[in-house]
């Protein structure tokens, strides 16, 4: 089934994408900031819904909004926010901030104005039924090394935050 | 008004980058750790919109095997930065980047 | 005009469910009765918990309100929407307001994807399960808010028990759903399929339901997911974020009325949802037992009378109770009650008998009945366990379901693997 | 043994340093709080769920028993020691007149030596009943309540038709007994204890094997019985930890010398030990009961004792085995009608020292476990 309405929905989503992003960023608790990433994130997976990738979409919230962000959420929770939120929050290096942002932001602009011509006129078809199906076959076809190398990564992650978050090991 | 309505790669790739200029101010200005955090997170899904926008020009499904690894990634980087996160907040009780000012203690 | 009452009309006709057919006009009709089925549901799940326990425990349940108390659980949510909405003085008014909801969305919007027949569905999707998985995965976030928002002690330490608790036991949940997944894709193309209808119609190809397959490790696949579903919804004996005696109420410590109510409704709508994963994915999901060994039009004829007479057996019941009412004059309204509601139970047995009706309404029926069976086991654990201690549950997540679940999975891929290659090669 | 004086292997002063220490959680548990029986506050230190240590908050259920006892006669004292432990009110009954009767050098006749017997060991097993159902609902269990509300009521029956009362009973008097049993009293005994006995296997069936009960209640609240001795820990909590000490063996008093029943004790000293040791009470009392029934004399029910107490000026201690463990009477007369000084040495207050010793390093879930395992009531503990 096509997506309905997709000019409509791609405002919506990206509007609620960027007014969540500017909270992260602007927001005194983390735990607010943490929700507004939550709210991005979900906006997101939709936003994946209509570019045909629903198996993305489905890893987005299963993994980022329910694992990545809870575990967030349980650190802010474990760690004392009161002190940190009384304090200054943003450091002396702003305006070197904004600089180096909108630097980049002028770069992007020059990308996208410059480079749009070498894309496609209209996007290509893309079959949504079988989508699952072919990301496996690719992840466990030419992607199998990389996959690997993956599961060896978390594995270094695991041991590393292991290590680093006990007490006494 | 005709190119506003009719949603093309660019409108995702411009969303992208603004995401990704949202996660950058994050990362460069606020003190405290978990929203440098989030930042990040908000730099990897800007990268993940713009893999899978290609992904959906191009008709392949590269982009989004990308995507997935990046996801895989971002979970561990979530996990080792909150435990380096708790180390930090163990020995210095305080969750502020800017005291993050000794190789050793 | 005609063309509305042919899009209208066009669902009827196919054989998809209305989601993947694009049609809106059914796609709303399912919502409203899935959601509605759901709350009545909930309300019955209400009454029948406090019964089943009452009488497990020597003691009657309600009594007053209603024959038989059949109304408590209207009166119970009559008093809950009238009572004050209290918010601490410093709770983090948003998100407190907030998080009963996420709670309930995330409970209710996986019922998106739950089969009840193959086109009784709102839609089906190509990542039907991680759907599911993922979406029933958020409700944990709604705990998190109203345990920290709260800005109390008890809530947030229910509110730190259930988050760990619910990630911990996804990870087991996960395996064991992916086992499932992997005997899916025994067929002739290879490929399995995440779909909710695509795997009971795996279920329905291959003739067995997915838990006697490759026995005993479809049976231990179910035993992980059954015992992970009872955590994962906070439930007795692994009901540590409200254990009363405890955290006198873990997370919902500081609700009340109408917001209290909303984490009730989502609890039991969550315990639907599970139970209802459990069965599609086991069970065999809507279809009716032995639909090949029992096959053919007279067993189809036969089986397609169950759910009339399950709903004429409920309703003889209810008479051989209007006849053992106390004849006093006091109960005289009461014992009306009661014959009125045998009346309904009745007619609607009647109603099912009509072939038209009783050929459409049986997999949803034999779906329902799959269902029920794990709300009374939900029940019967609440009446004969005691409660599981933190560390004791954390113990057996990690250490004896997670290792267990690989097992399986490697277990399941070796045993198909060597099927294909041997067997069928 | 150890000096008397100090704990062995625990230092109690000295807090165990927290995972973070800016995070040490401090949690109000009760006044109000469905697990703490009654109005117990206890402040609990935690790191995470772990306890650092707690703080027992008592006296909200204080009534000043011990001051009202100044200013009553010994009769008109008698039914408040009933509103003591209210759950075992008939043991604490037998205490106070069996102090005053050997302050007055008087001793109940044979005949209401053993219905005072029947009716304590009744109340034991009532109590013990109470302890189960209410422990195993802290647990998690909510099931057993309702088994043992249901068998406790046969006890309270039988104390409806002796005396009138169900719970406060108030059924003995000093030098005897008030009222001569009723027509058929033996036989409802005998019926109780008839129907009773499958009972107890029926409790245990659902707990003893019961792997989560099993869980929950090994090694938790591990006290040894050198830190009991020192804390004065008395009762099945001292007897789970191996120390055979029985007051109605040890210093036996009513008549208890004439009936044969054994001690039980437990290992480990833990919870599990003395859910055990309670259960196997239970048994011992249906058989010292059975034992009273039919060895039950006739003759008279009351001693002679003035109307008008005036006992010679001297002071008195005496301590009979309560449910919870050693309930103390101690008395000072000065020769008047009323008492100088009365002091009752509690079991669950005592008992209550202990929660700290054993709840330190365990979880928050421990806490409500141990509490239920100290069977502690707030009536007795604040008098």
């Amino acid at each position: 089934m096509a997506p309905v309405a997709t000019p409509f929905f791609f405002y919506l989503l990206s509007g609620i994408m960027l007014i969540g992003g500017i909270l992260v960023i602007t927001r005194k608790n983390p735990v607010h900031s943490a929700l507004a990433l939550i709210v991005t994130l979900l906006a997101q997976a939709s936003i994946y819904l209509m570019l045909y990738a629903p198996f993305v979409a489905g890893v987005q919230i299963i993994l980022y909004a329910g694992g990545i962000m809870v575990l967030f959420l349980f650190v802010i929770m474990l760690v004392s926010i009161d002190r940190s939120m009384r304090e200054r929050q943003f450091n002396s290096q702003w305006v070197a901030g904004i600089i180096a942002a909108t630097a980049l932001g002028g770069l992007f602009i020059a990308v996208y104005t410059k480079g749009t011509s070498i894309f496609p006129e209209h996007a290509l078809p893309v079959v949504e039924n079988d989508n699952t199906q072919k990301i496996a076959t690719m992840l466990y076809g030419q992607y199998m090394f990389a996959f690997e190398i993956a599961s060896l990564l978390l594995l270094v992650a695991i041991i590393g935050a292991v290590v680093m978050a006990k007490k006494k090991i | 008004m005709e190119s506003m309505l009719h949603i093309t790669t660019l409108h995702y790739l411009v969303l992208g980058a603004a995401l990704f200029l949202l996660g950058v101010i994050g990362v460069l200005t606020r003190r405290n750790v978990v929203i440098v955090l989030m930042s990040i997170e908000l730099i990897l899904n800007a990268v993940n919109l713009n893999l899978v926008a290609f992904s959906r020009m191009w008709g392949g499904l590269h982009g989004q095997v990308f995507a997935i690894f990046i996801i895989t990634d971002a979970a561990a980087e979530a996990a080792v930065g909150l435990g380096i996160l708790i180390a930090f907040f163990r020995n210095k009780e305080t969750i502020n980047i800017d005291e993050v000012n000794l190789l050793k203690w | 005009m005609g063309r509305i009452i042919l899009y209208i009309q066009s669902y009827l006709s196919s054989d998809q469910t209305p989601g993947a057919a694009g049609n809106m006009f059914w796609v709303l009709v399912y919502i409203m009765l899935v959601f509605g089925g759901l709350s009545v549901a909930v309300i019955a799940m209400n009454w029948l918990e406090r019964k089943i326990l009452a009488h497990m425990q020597v003691r009657l349940g309600p009594m007053r309100v209603g024959p038989h108390g059949l109304l408590q659980p209207i009166a119970d949510a009559l008093k809950l929407l009238l009572k004050e909405d209290i918010m601490p003085a410093e709770a983090d008014g948003v998100i407190f307001w907030v998080a009963p909801f996420v709670v309930v969305l995330a409970a209710f919007t996986v019922f998106v994807v739950v089969p009840f027949g193959p086109t009784h569905a709102i839609t089906d999707m190509n990542i039907g399960i991680l759907f599911m998985l993922g979406v029933s995965s958020l409700s944990v976030l709604g705990i998190v808010m109203a345990g920290w928002a709260s800005n109390s002690h008890y809530p947030l330490i229910g509110a730190l028990r259930s988050s760990a608790q619910m990630v911990s036991y996804e990870v087991a949940m996960g395996l064991a759903v992916v086992s499932v997944v992997l005997m899916t894709s025994l067929n002739a193309t290879g490929t399995g399929t995440l779909s909710m209808i695509g795997i009971v119609q795996a279920q329905q190809s291959q003739g067995v339901w997915f838990i006697f397959k490759f026995f005993p490790l479809g049976l231990i696949g179910f035993f992980i997911f059954a015992v992970a579903m009872v955590a994962e919804t906070n439930r007795a004996p692994f009901d540590l974020a409200e254990a009363e005696s405890e955290l006198t109420a873990g997370f919902h410590t500081e609700y009340s009325g109408f917001r209290w109510s909303l984490f009730f409704l989502a609890e039991y709508s969550a315990m639907i949802a599970v139970s209802s994963i459990a069965v599609t994915l086991w069970l065999g999901g809507w279809l009716r037992p032995f639909p090949n060994a029992l096959s053919g039009s007279t067993w189809d004829f036969m089986f397609s009378f169950f759910p009339a007479a399950a709903f004429l057996f409920l309703a003889a019941i209810t008479f051989f109770n209007v006849v053992r009412m106390p004849k006093h004059p006091l109960f005289r309204i009461q014992t009306i009650g009661l014959a009125g509601f045998g009346v309904v139970l009745g007619l609607i047995g009647l109603v099912l008998l009509v072939p038209a009706v009783r050929m459409r309404v049986q997999d949803i029926f034999w779906f329902s009945a799959k269902v029920a069976a794990f709300m009374y086991l939900y029940i019967w654990y609440r009446g004969t366990f005691p409660r599981y201690r933190f560390d004791q549950l954390m113990r057996m997540g990690w250490k004896v379901l997670l290792p267990m679940g690989l097992g399986v999975l490697i277990l399941t891929a070796g045993v198909a693997l060597l099927q294909q290659n041997l067997w069928h090669p | 043994m150890a000096d008397q004086n100090t704990l062995t292997h625990l230092d109690l002063e000295t807090p165990e340093k927290p995972f973070l220490d800016a995070n040490e959680l401090v949690i109000n548990m009760g006044p109000q709080h469905p697990a703490t029986h009654g109005v117990l506050r206890v402040i609990l230190r935690l790191d995470g769920e772990k306890v650092l240590g707690l703080e027992c908050v008592i006296g909200y259920l204080h009534r000043g028993v011990e001051k009202i006892g100044e200013n009553r006669t010994y009769t008109m004292f008698n039914p408040y020691v009933d509103r003591m432990d209210y759950v075992a009110a008939v043991s604490n009954g037998l205490g106070y007149c069996e102090t005053v009767e050997k302050l007055l050098n008087v001793e109940a006749p044979p005949r209401a030596q053993y219905v005072r017997v029947i009716l304590t060991e009744l109340n034991r097993i009532a109590s013990h009943q109470l302890w189960l159902g209410t422990h195993a609902l802290d647990i998690g269990a909510i099931t057993p309540l309702f088994y043992t509300f249901r068998d406790r009521e046969e006890i309270l029956k039988i104390y409806e038709k002796y005396c009138g009362a169900r719970l406060t009973t108030h059924a003995f008097r000093i030098g005897g007994l008030q009222y001569e049993t009723y027509n058929g009293f033996e036989a409802d005994v005998q019926n109780f204890l008839n129907f009773f006995r499958p009972k107890i296997d029926e409790y245990e069936e659902l707990l003893t094997t019961n792997r989560i009960w099993v869980e929950r209640t090994k090694n938790v609240g591990k006290i040894s019985a050198e830190d009991c001795i020192a804390l004065g820990v008395t009762g099945p909590v001292l007897r789970a930890s191996g120390v055979k000490w029985d007051i109605r063996k040890a210093l036996p008093y009513a008549n208890y010398k004439n009936f044969d029943f054994e001690i039980p004790t437990g290992q480990h000293g833990d919870t599990y030990d003395r859910y055990l040791v309670r259960m196997a009470e239970m048994r011992q009392s249906v058989r010292i009961i059975e034992q009273a029934i039919d060895a039950i004399p006739e003759g008279p029910i009351m001693a002679k004792v003035p109307k008008v107490m005036k006992p010679p000026a001297g002071e008195v201690y005496h301590s009979i085995e309560a449910p919870k463990g050693e309930l103390g009477y101690f008395i000072v007369s000065d020769g008047s009608t009323q008492p100088y000084r009365l002091r009752v040495r509690p079991p669950s207050f005592v008992n209550l020292q202990a929660l700290d010793l054993m709840c330190r390093g365990q979880l928050v879930a421990d806490v409500i476990a141990v509490i239920g395992t100290l069977d502690i009531v707030l009536g007795e503990v604040d008098r």
